[in-house]
């Protein structure tokens, strides 16, 4: 692996031999499938020893996490480099060797809010792929209100006790540990009374429940807290100054949302697609039109994801603009179905017919909108914060 | 022309089938039917005929309480708000038109066996992903005294549950001409005839029928050969307009299912119902429903005064009903949020039918075109 | 003309007799134009005679005002026979007499809300086309805000003083007559404070000026008053109440208005429309799409303009459901005047080019949707009347 | 490729333009203008031509600053913000683009005359209510040593004002085809050329072209002939980039007076911008004009760099500008009230200017279907 300080290009041809040399065959150029997709922890079983070994190997030179402070595993990269290792693993088709929320949320929130302890504790099983982390926000009835916590921690002294419920919580069947948010002061204003508090899914009186969506199955459960002890030592940042970590992480997770948009149907038009779901279903005038404007804005917002990337590249941030990205992107995405499941008509009225999942996938586009703060939240954020209108 | 307003009758059967339904079928049955794979109960369709529903569009003389479209209309926008599945549409609608048209006492028979409730029926139309009549490819060969048929059908509605099954056949030309092709009534147990229910999202009853050589006698022909349009187009108009009222019957559904909603549930402190945003869009929904609600009433009014005219009235009804549909259940679901996404909540299977309905007898586009024909463009 | 006791047959046969014997041929089964219409009022000067003749006869029947009582000019008729009245004149080819906002604003207010010296001094000029009336409803800054009400008429004991500005007073540069909304209570909540003033346009102290807008020439004016002295006798209902006038008039406003995207382009479809503009620009499948749309929404909004028609003659009202057929009808013929424009192309693009006035008529239909109440205070009216969504 | 955020020396760019249009273009001059009767202001284009922009695109070898399309693109893009009306689209984006195209000591001359600002351009093009370049029908027939022009054109841009015009005329082949076309550039003030102002909505310089048998010398053919599009093709494609950016920058302009107005103007006891339903409209107009931002700045980089393949980035960029503009100007009305239909507010221009915008060298339909083919649908 090159060392920390070097050119960029030299760095490129490094990082390149070095992936040519140790990404197994097996795993190059292969579609990304559900089962192609490495989580990690305690009850993780890798599909075969291919995709373990290319683990083990990546988590040695630190690129699960490349920029993460080598002392927990990570690479210790600069911005820029990160940048080259994740343009040469996509031209080599080489998979990420790890995905996790411990990698996407808990990590970074940890390195920003947490304490050295949480750090050296919590970062290395992180990069390792040993633990497997969930995210314990929503609650029932909360909604788009994710500071409407009624999950209280009570301060015991020597440990909080937990009572509550969340929902939404994707993978808490098959995660080990919960980073959620609770409630410590009931009498505080809302937002004032928040604690983030980092739970082993293996305490006594945590159980979960998976939820079955109108599309099928599902990733997500109700979580359950009946007299849960946690250590004091698993709050991070100060006590009901949950709120400043939970936003920080927000803001993250909804330019990830929103940049699902982009992807999703790869670089083949829309018309490509619709073609091979019924070759007739373009000189329906209705269907051509929907799939050219479709196609314009897909296009078009492609290149503002490439733009926002960039401004965060050089240093500007996103902020409250992501906002925009959250909303246009899965608003995007339910047109894009809607215009496929007109297009391939009653072939695609089935759970798995002709066209396999399109239907399931249809029904899961609703969910975009809605996860992650709702289109309306956005709205309401590019309103207030970006055009700066006033309040009522 | 009568007015598009309700008659006190008609308000009258309105009521009464609203409150049957919000008993005998809600959509807590339907969500049953899904859970127990049934596609639907067979025990709601015995109720339905003895209301005289299934014969709502048979002579009173082969026993049917001939109602007429409008009435039909109702009982079928009714069904769509509580997404009650029946042979309705297929058999009392459908088939009770064709049957109508043809002449002759065999023809009144199975109309006294559809009032009656004895008797249901499919249409196998369909060939491929679109509604293309005259695409059909399905073929009739003289043999002997009948006919025997061959080819596929998909996207059968009622195709495994009815007891009889109306196709439609090619006896000449070629596929894409609406000429040569005829109308066929026949068992639906009958031999070479294999029935498979595909899995839809609404969890209905739609199947795919194989037809391998399937013997047809003179006495199943329903009308002339290669005449099949002259049947075929009057059921598809009362079967398009009754299939537009249950989508209509579904916004209202939805809709008032959200409203509800809206008025109940709490979030940063106050009903999300108060939330101006939001009230802007649930009024403009309403609105379209308006909107739709006088093109069903006329699709109606049309069939029974001047049935003649009516592809312009009903395809009307049937790409508004498409859209609104649509547009009712987007918005339901969004307005929802989370808890609308579950499998636990109702919402769901609104959209999940609203989406088949859009599809089934003609799409949103398909009926667009018809009434821009109508209309000299 | 008939007796007012009659069978409908009969009254039908009698009244389409009396058309036929009394309209001058030259008038009938013209197309409707601006210099067709016959306000009245006293610097009202007709186009010919028969225009003249046609006024003096149709007056002398009360066919004017045909619901109105006879003591003031008005047909005496039932709405049943008004109804037959219309449809009559529609065959036969036969325009409306007179038109006013006398009959169609004032006329109907004084009939529900002035004493009989007001109603026996102002309703017979107007059936006789004598008086022609305007509007004084909206005042610079208000906007949608009607009951924003600044004018002021102060109490002077014998006489009312009057001063301030309105705006959007259609013909106020032609009218005789104003009827005004004015603040008499300076203290009272908003609504309270308002009385219903009748003025006499050639008051000293009351001046115009009309607007122009953006689609050219506008009947519309300001209308400024500085110190006029007004008889106290000219004030309809109760001092203070003006508001309930405002409204009462104002859901028949919108019903007017609303009702307007029926008629504009007679029954031929837009389709037809299209081709006479550019015969090939149906061929392109965004302006076949949204042509096809316009058309289904057009004939389906006609259908539900005439069941509510149906539904308020048989005596339901139509209460604040006007509000949808004003919001409906109003964007519906934004949007199909859009449609027109695009398929017109460049030669659209003139002032008065190929398509003569379609430019105007394009930029004067974006105010259809402001003027009588926003499409949002309609929305606002559906949702809090008719939906019963709660307040905030 | 490069990135689409704008440089440092961009940001320059775009500020000075912004700084000198507010001062000496501002829509209050166009309302001079208009009332006037004047279809734009000559000093303010020598003013442009002294700061670099007439030469935007002209080599620095003829004079110009040679700064790129891109460049061009902010500079149409502040045009677009204020509605300045200037001969910059037709003659420094148009007929520069086409004359580079153009090899010869001629063609450097006349871009040095586009440079100093002494020479303007119109483009001649099209004859029907439509963008279709291929349906040119004006003939342009062999006498002597050079051609005679025969026909008409209509919707010339800066039409009645250029001192020169590019012309499309058939040489060849019959309308409708894309071959036997070519480019003529000929003095505006030739015999036989008479130029009519049509009074069009912007109140802009548009114009129509009657070629009465208008001689053309054999320099006077603008590369080959029948080859015009190798011309003509990259100067539509910069043109309509750079029409997008106006119609881009139209939005913002239009949409910061709205936002303007919200935030100042009172009802109902509250500012209108915190009515909730205006907010998501608003937030929703933004959001679209920062994705048209993205194609605007797109189409420019790929002009600049790759400009063989700008059609797709071209056309998306219309396609865009075109919708957003639209999207803006209606919100601004709307959102205005009464105040935004009379004529002494500025709203209505940037409406009228939008539409024109949006019809003049391809609508939305035009470019859609362009992007649609290039990506192979």
């Amino acid at each position: 692996m090159p060392a920390p300080a070097i050119e960029p290009e030299q760095f490129r041809t490094q990082i390149s031999d070095w992936i040519m040399d140790n990404c197994p065959a097996s795993l190059r150029n292969r579609p990304m499938s559900e089962d192609s997709i490495v989580w990690g922890g305690r009850r993780w079983t890798f599909r075969d020893d291919d995709q373990r070994l290319w683990l083990e190997r990546a988590r040695q030179e630190g690129l699960t996490a490349p920029r993460w402070p080598t002392e927990y595993g990570g690479g210790g990269m600069t911005r820029d480099q990160e940048k080259i290792l994740r343009e040469e693993m996509a031209r080599l088709g080489a998979p990420p060797p790890l995905e996790s929320f411990g990698l996407w949320m808990l990590g970074p929130a940890l390195l920003a809010f947490g304490n050295e302890a949480q750090k050296a504790r919590h970062l290395p099983p992180i990069t390792q792929g040993e633990i497997r982390w969930c995210q314990g926000y929503s609650e029932p009835g909360a909604g788009s209100d994710l500071a409407n916590v009624q999950t209280r921690a009570e301060d015991m002294g020597d440990h909080y006790l937990v009572n509550g419920q969340k929902v939404w919580t994707s993978y808490a069947d098959k995660a080990d540990w919960i980073f959620a948010l609770v409630r410590t002061d009931r009498d505080a204003p809302k937002h004032k009374g928040i604690s983030f508090l980092l739970m082993d899914m293996e305490t006594p009186g945590i159980t979960t429940r998976p939820i079955r969506l109108i599309s099928g199955k599902s990733p997500f459960c109700e979580t359950f807290f009946d007299n849960v002890k946690v250590p004091k030592e698993n709050l991070v940042g100060e006590v009901n100054r949950g709120w400043d970590i939970a936003k920080y992480l927000l803001t993250h997770e909804r330019e990830m949302i929103g940049g699902g948009a982009r992807g999703l149907l790869g670089g083949r038009s829309l018309g490509a697609f619709i073609d091979d779901l019924d070759d007739g279903a373009l000189n329906d005038p209705v269907i051509r039109t929907e799939a050219m404007a479709a196609e314009v804005d897909t296009l078009a917002f492609a290149m503002t994801m490439e733009r926002y990337k960039d401004h965060a590249e050089a240093g500007g941030g996103v902020g409250n603009a992501s906002a925009m990205l959250k909303y246009y992107g899965t608003e995007l995405n339910k047109r894009r179905y809607e215009l496929l499941m007109s297009a391939a008509g009653s072939d695609a009225l089935e759970w798995d017919g002709p066209h396999g999942t399109l239907a399931a996938e249809w029904l899961r586009t609703k969910a975009n909108s809605i996860e992650g703060g709702t289109s309306e939240v956005m709205l309401d954020i590019i309103a207030k914060r970006v055009l700066e209108l006033p309040s009522a | 022309m009568t007015s598009l307003l309700d008659t006190e009758e008609e308000i009258m059967l309105r009521d009464a089938a609203r409150g049957f339904l919000d008993g005998a079928a809600p959509v807590s049955a339907l969500r049953a039917n899904r859970d127990a794979g049934r596609p639907c109960d067979p025990g709601l369709w015995r109720e339905m005929a003895q209301m005289g529903w299934a014969g709502v569009l048979v002579p009173e003389d082969a026993g049917g309480a001939e109602m007429g479209h409008r009435a039909a209309g109702i009982l079928s926008h009714e069904m769509g708000v509580t997404l009650a599945a029946s042979p309705f549409l297929s058999t009392a609608v459908i088939a009770a038109t064709a049957l109508r048209h043809a002449a002759g006492a065999r023809a009144r028979d199975a109309l006294a066996g559809i009032a009656a409730g004895e008797t249901t029926y499919a249409l196998a139309l369909d060939e491929g992903a679109r509604h293309l009549p005259e695409h059909t490819a399905l073929r009739a060969e003289r043999a002997g005294n009948g006919y025997r048929l061959s080819g596929s059908k998909t996207f059968v509605a009622d195709g495994t549950t009815a007891t009889r099954v109306l196709v439609l056949a090619r006896t000449g030309g070629v596929p894409g001409e609406a000429e040569g092709l005829s109308l066929f009534d026949i068992d639906a147990e009958r031999a070479g005839l294999s029935r498979a229910r595909l899995d839809t999202v609404d969890a209905r009853d739609h199947a795919r029928l194989d037809f391998d050589g399937v013997e047809a006698i003179g006495d199943d022909l329903l009308g002339e050969v290669d005449d099949a349009m002259r049947l075929l187009r009057p059921a598809l108009d009362a079967g398009q307009a009754a299939l537009a009222a249950e989508l209509a019957g579904l916004a209202n559904g939805v809709s008032a299912m959200t409203l509800g909603y809206l008025k109940e549930r709490r979030q940063f402190d106050r009903a999300i119902g108060s939330f101006q945003a939001l009230q802007h869009r649930a009024a403009h929904l309403w609105a379209e429903i308006e909107v739709t609600t006088s093109a069903i009433a006329n699709a109606g009014r049309v069939l029974d005064e001047t049935p003649d005219d009516a592809t312009l009235a009903v395809s009307l009804a049937k790409a508004r009903a498409a859209k609104t549909a649509d547009l009712a259940v987007r918005e339901g679901i969004q307005m929802h949020g989370g808890i609308g996404m579950t499998d636990d909540h109702d919402a769901g299977f609104f959209m999940k039918r609203a989406r088949v309905g859009a599809e089934w007898l003609g799409d949103y586009g398909y009926h667009a075109a018809r009434v821009a024909s109508a209309r000299g463009f």
